[in-house]
């Protein structure tokens, strides 16, 4: 792991192989391209669609380069543009049984796509028992200068809506075992992406056969003085603020929700009721935004073991914008993770 | 109306028993709505009747089928049996959406290839596409067959699913029911080109229109449809025209329809029209005909009984089934 | 106000005219009717867009009705179901100085138009300066027995999305008044109206302009011993357990929002403060819903002052079940209200 | 190539000198995003000169136009100076978005009846039809431009967008600019019938193909569109064929497109053949398209080292302008 001040984010046997399984470091996009190479090896019924993920160009980010060449252009479909339809066909072969991946060029653009997922794939099960047994791949996340519609992270509109599942691995070893377990699962999970974590981050995977359970947070960091709760690419800004707070005596505790959808509720608990002091912090902007969930919960159910104010930080509430110094003011990084987290240990 | 030389009489027979069971069915549900015995509110499908009978009589029981709101009869005529549907009216736990759905929503059922409809139109479109692209993905000789209605015809998705339809080749026949209006709006306040089967043109694909108040006619096209689509050639879009001629939903008097109009319609009401065909042409006789009407009397007051009777769902079980697996 | 033990909504003055005024009650829906009626007449640039909304049909639930005969079918524009392109058409007209108010047939419908309001016209303003003054109007909530498509509060995807604003008024005269604002502002504006309450409940109304400023909560019951945040249909259901409550010697306070973006967080922190006892409600379901941002928020800002945790009451995460049993179970009542009230009172 | 009747000399310079800028701005920002000096990604219009420009000079500024990511010709045509538009991808202060929004995004100034571009596909189309209709609703002789892509056109925006256009007779003009491609996705992986303003036909409305190469061409079709618009006579669709010359955006080396298809359109560049026809027809010689192109580098040159130089925006100001109004 190449984020300052991690420890390891599982103690789960499946990453403590051999030797050279465990050194074996893969970029967190290389993880994603592995788990869905192997599921298509393992399964059939597993296919890719999304707008210019065949041939050799393999999509915006290369994630199917060369899969179309290993698996035919059946299993590997280029798509119009045409997201609201494309997904909806995607839960009609799901209906059929088949295990659609459906690639959205960037996150930003699944809101094309929202009508179908919110009302017909969400629903589908609990009205008439119809399985929907897809993934969406939604590149998400910004930092990267890339503006408004390139940079986006619409989870919380996901986790509102009931029917869904909905994941943001932070770690390669996560973006490999939630995209097998959201393949495998019988439900439509959206998996979100962090583009700027796919080539900057690279950590140990394990080869072949790896889940991680829908719904399980990951206890990335133990500590007993505050906790800091987050997902996806901030978990990386959580640990190194974290480190930084350690040299100046105060031990928070990272927990890496990894689903949002279900949440694991009684790891949030634990961690709120263990060091009475939270920080929620995601990319997303704050405002009614799946922190909310998370805080509003700890003030439910973890009301009698705080010690101070369950603190957010998110996005503001802006689209989010272009130019560095904006996006920069915008956005919550390891700085103002620190300062926030030093606040609350005073508190 | 056309004579049709694919059916035999035994069939022809059976295209006009779902018919009518179609009609008692809605004349039944109608009057227990205005009886105030119903729950929340419904949809006739009447004058609908030969499109949804029609199409789904010229399909296999393997055929993927994704009706929307004035398709009872394919519904009934691909399995769900007349009791279950009334349950679902009724909002009832043995209803074919167990209480979850209200009307003819959520009547999915895959044991029957059925796609269960939203109320989002015309949102059964790329999902009926999705389940065609399975068939060859699988190299099946299947098809999928879905309904729209002409107001649906104007959502980006009409565009969407034909356009992808047609360039992946896939064996799905789409049927819009242009019945003249969706909701209070005429045809002409929707577009100006009201010949909806024409489009296909641009998609490349074929295009077909049909007196959709002819039940063989309608057999015909989807036929033939059908039988291309399982060949290779890809999809089919059918316009069957007709006339709703009730309001859009039970609530609705639909005054802003002009009497003229359905006057002219009831002059082509399908199941009157196809039991006097049947008549003129000898398939059956008037003893005939008439013990078929009584057979689904009673075939429908049995299920209206056996509906009402049933339970509603446990509330205790809200939250299950929200998600498959757990 | 037909709803038992309900203080006069409002303080303001507007709302206490001659006693004729005083005495002139509208239903809900007639209120919104006057209100579009009214603004039409006073602003040509005032215009009407939604599906089946002209002719004497006015409308799936007539609040149109007669708009046609009076403004003509330039300002009264029947559309294709195509909600997507015409909400879009709207901020095109809205970008030329128009004022659409679109209606959609139903709330649960606005997934339709989705894209459209959250990437183009929440943003505009913020990226390029172009104002989107438009109204959605979307008839939502249930238990009126119609099914999952025909129920929805889909108010927090809104609440989320940066450059909006939304609203759900509880009352005539707060429907009038709103809708108003609503169209006097310059940005694109949701506003939720509440079937169940279309006919169903009646109030004064003041006649001629009448402007309930957006942002601003009501507190619509006075009360010292827990707090209840609600907003739309809940407001009754909210009042009718505070009286129950108020026999059993439980003084309960009603904060009824009003807008949810702007949150009137001075309002909401306000009433907590002073109770130190808060249960938020809504009808659409509780998780990540507005609630969790309400929540959130006082437990963030009001923490020293909370004797109790945060209570959250709303729909289940189903989709909205159909049948009665089930609808039932779903949604929160004034007797479910009551007992978790009664419950955060003895806490 | 057209020789036209509609323009004279002294426009046809004028258009040549607009496709230059383009072409001279658009080679410029290229090479800064190669140097590393750029921000984030853009997108090059190369190949496009002829259509961005060719319609916006068809056009007067009291008529609306909704450009997309290949239209820089038409943004600086419409009034936003060079060294605004390098601003915008800059990330800077004065940038059209004030460091808002990226590349050409964004670019929207009422001032000059722009309005500004989402990623999002097509979804400027509809927008722009609610320009026109306010036009009608006006009654004002305006009418609103809009463009989009080939890729874009199979979307259902695209024909929600045409329906309610014909439908509504709006002065509205949409182009397509057919390049062959959506990002690495040929034509024939997006749609059966590339011919795409057949469309117009089903919508009972204009459709017409133009050379999209021929900048006169271009502004004859727009020139008639809008004057029938005007007229009362409704919409145009306008199919541009052309080629897209380079990668989707900056970082795309576009492998995936054959070379002799490069070489073919690169025959038919519209601003050197545009330069060509100049000379052949007489309407200017070397010396003074030379002086032309000398003053453009100018222009290019002094715009960039005026946006290089000029601030970043203030962090403090990054919650303002959310709302109008306020
Ligand atoms: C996206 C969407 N918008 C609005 C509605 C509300 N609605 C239900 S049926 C209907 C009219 C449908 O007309 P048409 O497609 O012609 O079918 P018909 O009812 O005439 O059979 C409308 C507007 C809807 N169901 N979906
Ligand atoms: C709804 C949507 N989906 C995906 C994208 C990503 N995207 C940006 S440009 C582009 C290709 C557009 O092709 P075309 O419309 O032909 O325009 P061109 O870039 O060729 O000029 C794609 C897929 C987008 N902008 N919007
Ligand atoms: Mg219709
Ligand atoms: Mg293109």
């Amino acid at each position: 792991m190449k984020t300052a001040g991690a420890l390891p984010f599982t103690d789960d046997p499946n990453m403590l192989q051999s030797p050279t399984d465990v050194a074996r470091e893969l970029t967190y996009i290389a993880a994603i391209s592995e788990a869905l190479r192997e599921e298509m090896r393992r399964d059939p019924n597993v296919l890719l669609m999304g707008e210019d993920i065949a041939g050799e160009f393999g999509g915006a980010f290369k994630v199917t380069k060369g899969f179309e060449a290993e698996f035919g252009a059946r299993r590997v479909i280029n798509t119009p543009i045409a997201e609201l339809g494309f997904v909806a066909a995607a839960t009609g072969m799901a209906l059929m049984g088949l295990r659609p991946v459906v690639e959205m060029q960037f996150a930003d653009f699944i809101s094309s796509a929202f009508d179908s997922i919110v009302q017909f794939a969400a629903t589908t099960h609990y009205r008439w028992g119809g399985a929907v047994p897809w993934v969406i791949r939604a590149p998400a996340d910004g930092g990267l200068r890339a503006g408004p519609f390139h940079s986006q992270n619409p989870e919380a509109w996901f986790v509102h809506t009931p029917g869904l599942k909905v994941v943001a691995p932070a770690t390669p070893a996560d973006a490999k075992g939630l995209l097998i377990a959201a393949i495998r699962d019988d439900n439509p999970v959206i998996y979100f992406e962090s583009k700027p974590l796919y080539r900057s981050l690279k950590g140990h995977v394990p080869p072949g056969e790896y889940i991680v359970p829908l719904g399980k947070a990951n206890l990335a960091r133990v500590g007993a003085d505050l906790s800091i709760i987050t997902y996806g690419a901030m978990l990386h800004q959580a640990l190194a603020a974290a480190e930084r707070l350690a040299q100046e005596g105060v031990d928070a505790e990272v927990l890496d929700l990894r689903s949002l959808k279900p949440l694991d509720k009684e790891a949030i608990l634990a961690t709120a009721r263990k060091t009475g002091k939270v920080l929620v912090v995601h990319a997303a902007n704050k405002l009614a935004g799946v922190g909310a969930e998370v805080a509003a919960l700890i003030a439910e159910e973890a009301f009698e073991w705080l010690d101070a104010p369950v603190q957010r930080m998110g996005g503001l509430d802006t689209p989010i914008p272009f130019s560095p110094p904006l996006e920069d003011a915008y956005r919550p990084n390891a700085e103002k993770i620190y300062a926030a987290a030093r606040a609350l240990a005073a508190y | 109306m056309t004579t049709s030389r694919l059916l035999t009489n035994q069939q022809r027979l059976e295209l006009f028993y779902w018919m009518l069971l179609t009609r008692i069915f809605d004349e039944t549900m109608v009057n227990l709505w205005k009886q105030g015995r119903g729950v929340g509110g419904t949809f006739s499908q009447r004058g609908h009747e030969a499109i949804s009978v029609g199409a789904a009589y010229a399909l296999g029981p393997e055929d993927v089928i994704a009706p929307m709101h004035r398709d009872l009869g394919a519904y009934l005529l691909r399995g769900l049996t007349p009791a279950r549907v009334f349950g679902n009216l009724l909002g009832r736990a043995d209803g074919v959406s167990r209480g979850r759905d209200a009307n003819l929503h959520g009547m999915g059922d895959l044991r029957h290839n059925i796609i269960g409809f939203i109320s989002h139109l015309p949102h059964s479109l790329p999902v009926a596409l999705g389940a065609a692209m399975s068939f060859i993905y699988r190299n099946e000789p299947r098809v999928a067959l879905t309904f729209t209605g002409d107001g649906a015809s104007s959502a980006g998705l009409f565009h969407e699913t034909l356009n992808m339809a047609s360039l992946w080749n896939a064996p799905l026949i789409v049927i819009v029911e242009n019945n003249q209006y969706a909701y209070s709006t005429p045809l002409h306040q929707q577009m100006k080109v009201p010949d909806i089967a024409r489009r296909a043109e641009i998609y490349g694909m074929a295009g077909v229109t049909v007196d959709g108040n002819d039940v063989e006619a309608v057999y015909a096209a989807v036929h033939a449809a059908a039988t291309r689509a399982r060949g290779g050639s890809g999809p089919t879009l059918i316009e069957a025209k007709t006339m709703r001629m009730l309001g859009h939903a039970i609530h609705d008097g639909a005054e802003y329809v002009p009497k003229e109009l359905l006057e002219y319609w009831e002059g082509r009401d399908p199941v009157k029209r196809y039991r006097q065909k049947l008549l003129d042409e000898g398939v059956a006789d008037e003893t005939e005909l008439t013990e078929i009407a009584q057979r689904v009397e009673v075939e429908i007051a049995d299920a209206l009984a056996q509906a009402e009777a049933s339970p509603l769902p446990d509330p205790a079980t809200v939250e299950q089934g929200v998600y498959a697996g757990e």
